[in-house]
């Protein structure tokens, strides 16, 4: 399904990722993983299109969305949930899961899409017409989720998304990660600090070191590998 | 307006190299500071050096281009007051112009109507501009962003007005400041003059702009919650920019009217204060540099573009060029505005750049 | 430093800004600024005439050349462009600048070089000291507005019989001596200033002075100002279905065609007062000049009548051009001079000031046209 | 007692002016954090446009207007494109002083173009002349239509901003760029929406401006604009509503001040002077502010840590 | 893990509540932090935990209620005052000052220890240079105590999250308060980092006496550091002790942690970093 070769990419004149190659296959969950200053996030922006790539190819569904602006490929079925949540701090909740459909038409849909999204996170449906800027950390978290979701994307890039979450709540966006992909065949990508839990629900993952892939392999393969132990796990 | 810094942090470069806010323990910070003492040096000499030149050039009409050159520092002083206060302490206030016109005011009317010396003259006017500063900082501490860019706006205009209502009251038709100490009736020590106080004012804010209280404006500016958690007094230091802006101004003004030799209700209007404004932004919003460039170019540009003939002929085809010349720098403006996002300093950032990075290639490390 | 009075000229010339087959001389117009509608016109009148001189041998053999600056109308910029005019550009002379406030600026330059000024453009231009001495090198053309003060005040009294006046005037030097010398003469001639608002040139609004004005019943509202605010007030008292009973009169800087046309259909009846008539030969020769012109332009005429009278007096000044000789012309040669426009002008060394004639004018179809004799201010005012 | 209401209507009708000036400052800041400077220059250009079109070619006045009116859309995207575009992503301080450059091109292309403009000159309307007459008082018939064509603008408008899926990203434009795009939408097209909008704005307000006093040139909306943005300011900036009831506050204290004022003096000073009459208005702003930093409907800025 | 006796209390909250319009973001709160201990806060999204430090450190004001430092009533003073008495604090989302030097932030956060005005600011030489050489290397030294030298000259805003949440560490750090509040300093930092993290803030503990006050919803961290756990629900205490029995509390368990978290956190025996 997204197929990247030999991305460099960076800023100004600072290079951050040098040429990385990797494939996602449709319906899988990969997770990339890797200490601070990796580029992980550089590597999510480049893939959403926030960022422009020096050179190298991505391909999302067959199609070079390399050089596509970050909306077209929202549109082409690329979501993000971006580091630091990124959300519209003056719109209320609503507004900002009512962004998050933006591409969308149905009006009915969009209403039970927010519904069910208010089922997994209740915390949000309280704070329903509070601003976002009034958030917790946690909440706003959940939101920037919801709101990836509205999209209904083919392919879902999480940067982080258990960050700042309770553990509780850890625990049910991982389910939400888990059952999108099994009922709906989503496809995702998945950055995580928290590689226990990434690698459970991962079927690859792809360790990035100063900005190249050091290893990869089936998630389960990583799990008991010392070195992935002791470096990403925390021993 | 908002307050958001003028950086987008997000996606912005890593300027490491950025001589005006890193220290100097790296070799390269070592040859940036260098190489700025010798742009300083150079920078003097320069200054020196140009009536000399001047002479040569223009010969007979050398001091009326010193005189006019001399403009530049007076507009030098305005945009450092503008860059402190906006640039550093962050609060976006458009109210410079009325320190400028009241200080003028000040100046003439203790010495051409009361008859005071001109040195009492100045000090009145710098030490009544930095208290309207104080008086203005106080409520700006409550309104913040475009507000307070309209607010302030409001001001300079009510203050031109006001001034002009003292004019025509008084029954004067301009306002004359007549008597100047002898020197400063001479372009040439007028110009010296007036740069020896540009000068000293840089280097006293370049150093109090990486002292503490530098510091604290910057971190106000970054962050105003996290600047009050580490116990930076937002008040203290807000209306301190103010003050010190304001005080700055009000010098710049009075020397405006010492160097127009009459001062005007239109020193405080709108189109002035914006100047200024421009002034930070074509420069480079929180950077020295940025100052002296947007002041030359905001305050420069227009007099050198009226010296274009008028009509201008090519060929056979006649421009009447003075009736575009605010076209043609508006224009200029919007260029310099796309290609330098964040001010013509941006430039000698790069250029700095470059230049430290050649140095260590070939270096000892 | 030396500064730019000594002569450096390197002709065999006799002064600064004057060669064997040139004079160079010098004027501050804002052609950019909010000045700007008047002195574009007045520019173009200039050149218009100063060509015609040239085209026809110039001036005892010397062509005219008119180095204009613009001060943005701002008074703190008029000193640079004036030095421009002397220090870079090496004029001869100062002939106009625009603006009241502006002239007195270039007045304490050229005064302190001895350079002749002629032709201030501000009816509250300075040629007078404090002491009423006549300023050595200034010489005004244009009347000054206290003396129009006088005319419009005997004028409606005596001609249209207005008992009870209203005046919106500007409130600075173009307004506030006209509120003196008006009010005065009305009393002299038993009516009465009943009611007078002042406006700020930027003032968007003008309907609280509509009603101020309107709340007192004058007979006459007088408009003393520029032409567009005046023409806003007018607007807004139409708006608002107010029209005074013996309708407006507007002071000079609105004799103008193109006033008559922004007022439109409200402006039919209006009187204006004037005093530069083209019924005259140079007024026949100017509209001759301009019959393409779309609209006859006031301005434009005083430009060129005014270049005329500097064009005499450099010519009565003599091959041996300097800045005495001009001054003693000026001071001399100018004795009932007639202007060419109306009235007779006299310039002794005691007495600097310009013309005080003045007549009146009504627009008829959006024309303006003469209904009145010139009227002397010396005669009714005092 | 008929003058008063005079005044109180005429001051109704000039914050209307305000008002409906404001809203297109208001799109614009809500959708990109800027106050812009060229907002005047834009309403100017398109009125001296329909003024050519009724002078020039003799155009009916109705068919004259919805030219200019689809001039001005066509002028709101060719802005976009050739000026806005390119500094979308500058530092707000940069977009800002960039709008006060383009102030001054318009104004200069304005005037080279039509030399005729740079003085003022007559613009007649339909509704020249006609009025209504209420007891002593006296509505004109452009009064009356800026009256409602102000309050349905804002109407509509308001609801476009705060409920269609249009106004919710114009407003989180405003917030976040970036995140815009994440969201899939086209910030480029919604940007030239906001700019065709707000210049069609801008059309509407200086022709009813032009048409109000029958005058026009090419600076004739500078004098306002300051007010205007005054009244946003006091509305609060961010809220259509808001901007429109400060518009009409500083219109209508205006009027009242400078009805109240005349004649009266305070010892040597002229209180009717219009010095004064600007310098209470400011002190009154001030206060406000001061009482209500967000301005009188404005939010209050929220940032959480 | 003995339980804490406090003896002396360095941080009290009284009957502490904040709202938000309608919503009750802290109700009634009482909490007793003991001098020199690491007081852990926790609980599910929302249930107010930074609205707590928030109110400690003067950036919000509470409806009603109390809080004392050392004795000393804390509501009264002004946020900026707060900081010189000895409470530094991080921040949930970083809030560095982003356009500078990494070394300037703990200049910066020195502030409060530093005496110069605009006047000898604005000299070469003299008290200002002085006591900003002297900052600077302190500035250095917490840096190198956290492994954070490297990046001393970058910019802020440039650095990766994970770098710049440890940077906020070592910005509360810098000036060496009585108390540091810590909102959320392990989120998004890695694993291996998050134990290095544990031994140094034990370190600083026990070394310098600090007192802590973590906001965590990393268990790792908290059953490794914290004294005591306090878990806030919707603004009220739910539970407080000794972290094992706070954490395997039902009712915690239940609103709070969910069950494959509370497994993963005994099954893993995280080991408690002692000093
Ligand atoms: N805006 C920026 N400007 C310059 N450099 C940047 C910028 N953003 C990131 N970098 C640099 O790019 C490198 C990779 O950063 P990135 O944020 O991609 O790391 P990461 O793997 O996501 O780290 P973390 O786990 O902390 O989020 C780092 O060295 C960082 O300093
Ligand atoms: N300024 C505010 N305006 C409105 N509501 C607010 C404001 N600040 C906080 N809240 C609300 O108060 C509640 C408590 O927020 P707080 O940030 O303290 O939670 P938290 O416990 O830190 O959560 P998290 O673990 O997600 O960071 C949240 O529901 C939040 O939305
Ligand atoms: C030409 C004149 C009408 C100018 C006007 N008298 C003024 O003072 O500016
Ligand atoms: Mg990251
Ligand atoms: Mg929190």
């Amino acid at each position: 399904m997204l197929k990247v070769e030999q991305l460099h990419v960076g800023y100004g004149s600072l290079e951050v990722l040098h040429g990385i190659s990797f494939d996602v296959p449709e319906g899988a969950i990969v997770a990339i993983l890797g200490s601070n200053g990796a580029g992980k996030t550089t590597l999510m922006r480049a893939l959403s299109g926030l960022i422009p790539i020096k050179s190298g190819k991505i391909d999302f569904a067959g199609k070079a969305v390399g050089r596509l602006v970050a909306e077209k490929r929202l549109r082409e079925g690329l979501a993000l949930v971006p580091e630091g949540r990124d959300l519209f701090g003056s719109l209320t909740v609503r507004e900002n899961l009512l962004m998050g459909a933006y591409t969308r038409r149905s009006r009915t849909e969009i209403e039970q899409d927010i519904e069910r999204i208010l089922e997994r996170f209740p915390r949000l449906k309280t704070r329903l017409q509070a601003h976002a800027a009034s958030l917790s950390g946690g909440e706003g978290q959940m939101l920037a989720i919801g709101r990836a979701l509205m999209s209904h994307p083919r392919l879902l890039l999480l940067d982080e998304p258990s960050h700042g979450l309770a553990p509780i709540i850890v625990e049910t966006v991982f389910e939400v990660i888990e059952q999108l992909n099994r009922e709906e065949g989503l496809t995702i990508v998945l950055v995580e600090q928290n590689a226990h839990q990434a690698l459970e629900v991962a079927h690859t993952a792809y360790i990035l070191q100063s900005g190249s892939i050091v290893l990869n392999g089936e998630a389960t393969t990583l799990t008991a590998n010392s070195a992935v132990q002791e470096l990403y796990m925390g021993g | 307006m908002t307050q958001k810094p003028a950086v987008d942090q997000e996606l912005a470069p890593d300027v490491v190299a950025q001589p005006e806010l890193t220290g100097k323990k790296t070799l390269g910070g070592r040859l940036a500071s260098q190489r700025v003492w010798l742009g300083c040096i150079a920078g003097i000499l320069a200054l020196i050096l140009l009536p000399m030149l001047s002479d040569l050039i223009f010969g007979g009409s050398s001091d009326f281009q010193l005189h006019h050159i001399s403009l530049i520092g007076i507009f030098i002083l305005a945009a450092l007051a503008q860059n402190i206060l906006t640039g550093y302490a962050a609060q976006p206030s458009l109210g410079n112009a009325a320190f400028f016109g009241v200080s003028a005011y000040v100046l003439t009317w203790l010495s051409s109507d009361l008859g005071q010396p001109y040195w009492i003259g100045i000090l009145a006017a710098v030490v009544v501009s930095a208290l309207l500063g104080l008086i203005v900082g106080t409520p700006a501490l409550r309104i913040s962003g475009a507000h307070l860019a309209v607010a302030t706006l409001g001001l300079v205009t009510t203050v031109g007005a006001l001034l002009n209502f003292w004019d025509t009251t008084a029954g004067r038709q301009n306002y004359d400041l007549s008597n100047l100490p002898d020197f400063l009736n001479d372009d040439r020590t007028l110009y010296y003059f007036i740069f020896a106080i540009v000068v000293c004012l840089l280097f006293l804010s370049y150093h109090l702009l990486h002292s503490r209280v530098g510091r604290a404006w910057i971190a106000i500016r970054d962050n105003e919650t996290a600047a009050e958690a580490f116990g930076i007094n937002l008040t203290k230091y807000k209306l301190q920019a103010f003050v010190i802006s304001a005080a700055m101004t009000g010098l710049a003004g009075s020397l405006y009217a010492t160097w127009a030799t009459t001062a005007s209700s239109s020193m405080s209007s709108a189109d002035q204060t914006i100047a200024f404004l421009a002034m930070i932004v074509v420069g480079g919003l929180g950077s020295l540099t940025g100052s002296i460039l947007g002041a030359i170019f905001v305050g420069f540009l227009p007099l050198l573009l009226g010296q274009l003939p008028s009509p201008m002929v090519i060929g056979s085809f006649q421009l009447q060029i003075s009736t575009l010349i605010t076209g043609i720098y508006g224009l200029l403006l919007l260029l310099v505005l796309i290609f330098f996002p964040s001010g013509l300093s941006s430039l000698g950032t790069q250029a700095g750049n470059w230049l430290q990075r050649k140095p260590s290639k070939g270096g000892t490390e | 430093a030396c500064g730019g009075s000594d002569s450096n000229t390197t002709t065999a010339a006799s002064a600064p800004g004057v060669s064997n087959d040139t004079i160079t001389i010098g004027a501050v117009l804002d052609t950019t600024g909010p000045l700007k509608v008047i002195c574009a016109p007045i520019l173009a009148g200039d050149q218009l005439y100063f060509d015609k001189i040239n085209a026809a041998g110039g001036i005892n053999g010397r062509k005219v050349k008119l180095v204009q600056v613009s001060d943005d109308g701002v008074s703190t910029k008029t000193k640079g462009a004036v030095r421009q005019l002397f220090e870079q550009d090496n004029a001869f002379a100062l002939f106009q600048v625009c603006g009241s406030g502006n002239a007195n600026v270039a007045e304490s330059y050229i005064s302190a070089k001895k350079i002749p000024f002629v032709d201030p453009i501000g009816g509250g231009a300075k040629f007078k000291d404090a002491q009423g001495k006549a300023l050595p090198w200034v010489w005004m053309t244009q009347p000054n507005y206290g003396d129009e003060g006088h005319v419009i005040g005997y004028y409606l009294t005596n001609k249209q019989h207005a008992k009870k006046v209203g005046l919106l005037y500007e409130d600075d030097v173009l307004g506030l001596q006209q509120k003196t010398t008006l009010g005065e003469t009305l009393q002299k001639n038993g009516a009465q200033l009943v009611a007078s608002v002042g406006y700020s040139p930027t003032q968007p609004d003008f309907t609280a002075a509509v009603q101020t004005l309107k709340a007192s019943h004058p007979d006459v509202i007088v408009l003393n100002g520029l032409p567009g605010p005046t023409a806003k007030f007018v607007a807004a008292a139409t708006s608002q279905g107010y029209h005074p009973a013996m309708g407006y009169l507007a002071n000079y800087p609105m004799a103008d065609n193109s006033w008559a046309k922004v007022l439109g259909p409200a402006g039919e009846g209006m009187y204006v007062s004037g005093y530069t008539s083209t019924t005259s030969p140079v007024g026949q020769e100017y509209l001759k000049a301009t019959s393409s012109d779309a609209a006859f332009s006031a301005y434009k005429f005083y430009g060129y009548i005014n270049s005329k009278i500097f064009s005499d007096a450099l010519t009565k000044a003599g091959k041996n051009l300097t800045r005495d000789s001009l001054r003693d012309a000026l001071d001399h040669d100018f004795n009932n001079y007639d202007t060419g426009f109306g009235p007779s002008l006299t310039w002794t060394p005691d007495k600097h000031g310009g013309v005080s004639d003045f007549m009146f004018l009504q627009i008829k179809k959006a024309q303006l046209t003469q209904v009145s004799d010139f009227i002397k201010a010396s005669q009714v005012g005092q | 007692m008929s003058a008063f209401l005079q005044v109180v209507i005429a001051g109704l009708v000039t914050g209307s002016l305000y008002g409906l000036l404001t809203l297109g400052i208001v799109l614009i800041y809500r959708t990109t954090g800027v106050l812009n400077f060229a907002y005047g220059a834009i309403a100017s250009l398109c009125a001296c446009f329909m003024y050519i079109l009724l002078t020039g070619p003799r155009l009916n006045f109705w068919i004259a207007l919805v030219l200019t009116l689809l001039f001005s859309l066509l002028l709101g995207i060719v802005l976009e494109r050739g000026f806005a575009r390119p500094v979308l992503h500058a530092p707000v301080f940069t977009k800002a002083i960039a709008t006060l450059a383009l102030a001054l091109v318009l104004e200069t292309i304005a005037q080279a173009i039509w030399p005729q403009l740079a003085e003022v000159q007559h613009f007649s309307t339909p509704f020249e002349g006609q009025a209504l007459h209420l007891g002593g008082v006296y509505l004109s018939a452009i009064d009356i239509v800026i009256l409602v064509v102000t309050a349905s603008l804002m109407l509509v408008l308001n609801l476009f901003l705060m409920h269609t899926r249009m106004g919710i990203a114009m407003r989180a434009m405003a917030d976040n760029i970036p995140a815009t795009r994440l969201m899939g939408a086209s910030v480029g097209r919604i940007f030239m929406l906001v700019w065709a909008l707000s210049s069609f704005l801008a059309a509407i307000c200086g022709i009813l401006l032009a048409g109000q006093s029958n005058l026009i040139n090419v600076q004739f909306m500078d004098p306002i604009l300051l007010p205007a943005f005054i009244g946003a300011v006091l509305g609060g900036l961010d809220s259509l509503p808001g901007s429109l009831i400060g518009g009409i506050l500083v219109g209508l204290v205006s009027n009242l001040l400078a009805y109240f004022l005349a004649g009266h003096m305070l010892g040597a000073v002229d209180m009717s002077n219009p010095a004064i009459r600007d310098t209470l208005i400011f002190v009154g702003f001030v206060i406000v502010l001061l009482i209500r930093p967000q301005g009188l409907r404005g939010r209050a800025l929220l940032r959480r840590v | 893990m003995t339980e804490v006796v406090p003896a002396r209390s360095l941080l009290e909250i009284h009957k502490l509540t904040v709202r938000f319009g309608g919503l009750v973001a802290i109700n009634e709160l009482d909490l007793q932090i003991a001098e020199g201990e690491i007081f852990a806060l926790v609980g599910p999204n929302g249930a107010g935990k930074t609205t707590v430090l928030n109110c400690i450190s003067g950036l919000i004001k509470p409806a009603a209620g109390n809080i004392q430092f050392e004795g000393r009533e804390l509501l009264s003073l002004p946020a900026h005052k707060r900081a010189s008495l000895g409470i530094g604090r991080t921040f949930q989302q970083l809030q560095l000052f982003s356009s500078m030097t990494v070394l300037d932030n703990l200049l910066t956060a020195r502030h409060t220890q530093l005496q110069a005005g605009i006047l000898s600011g604005m000299l070469p030489f003299g008290r200002s240079k002085r006591e900003d050489a002297h900052a600077r290397q302190q500035a250095m030294e917490t840096l190198t105590l956290l492994g954070l030298e490297s990046y001393a000259q970058r910019r802020a805003g440039s650095l990766p999250f994970g770098a710049q949440k440890l940077i906020g560490v070592a910005r509360a750090l810098v000036l060496h308060p009585r108390l540091v509040l810590l909102d959320e300093p392990a989120a998004g930092v890695p694993p291996q980092e998050v134990q290095e993290l544990a031994t140094r803030l034990r370190f600083w503990q026990k070394e310098l006496g600090t007192t802590l006050l973590l906001i965590e919803h990393n268990m790792r961290l908290v059953q490794a550091v914290a004294d005591r756990v306090c878990v806030l629900d919707y603004g009220s205490k739910l539970a407080e002790g000794d972290p094992k029995t706070v954490l395997s509390d039902p009712a915690v368990l239940e609103a709070y942690l969910g069950r494959g978290a509370s497994k993963a956190v005994q099954q893993e025996g995280v080991s408690h970093v002692e000093g």
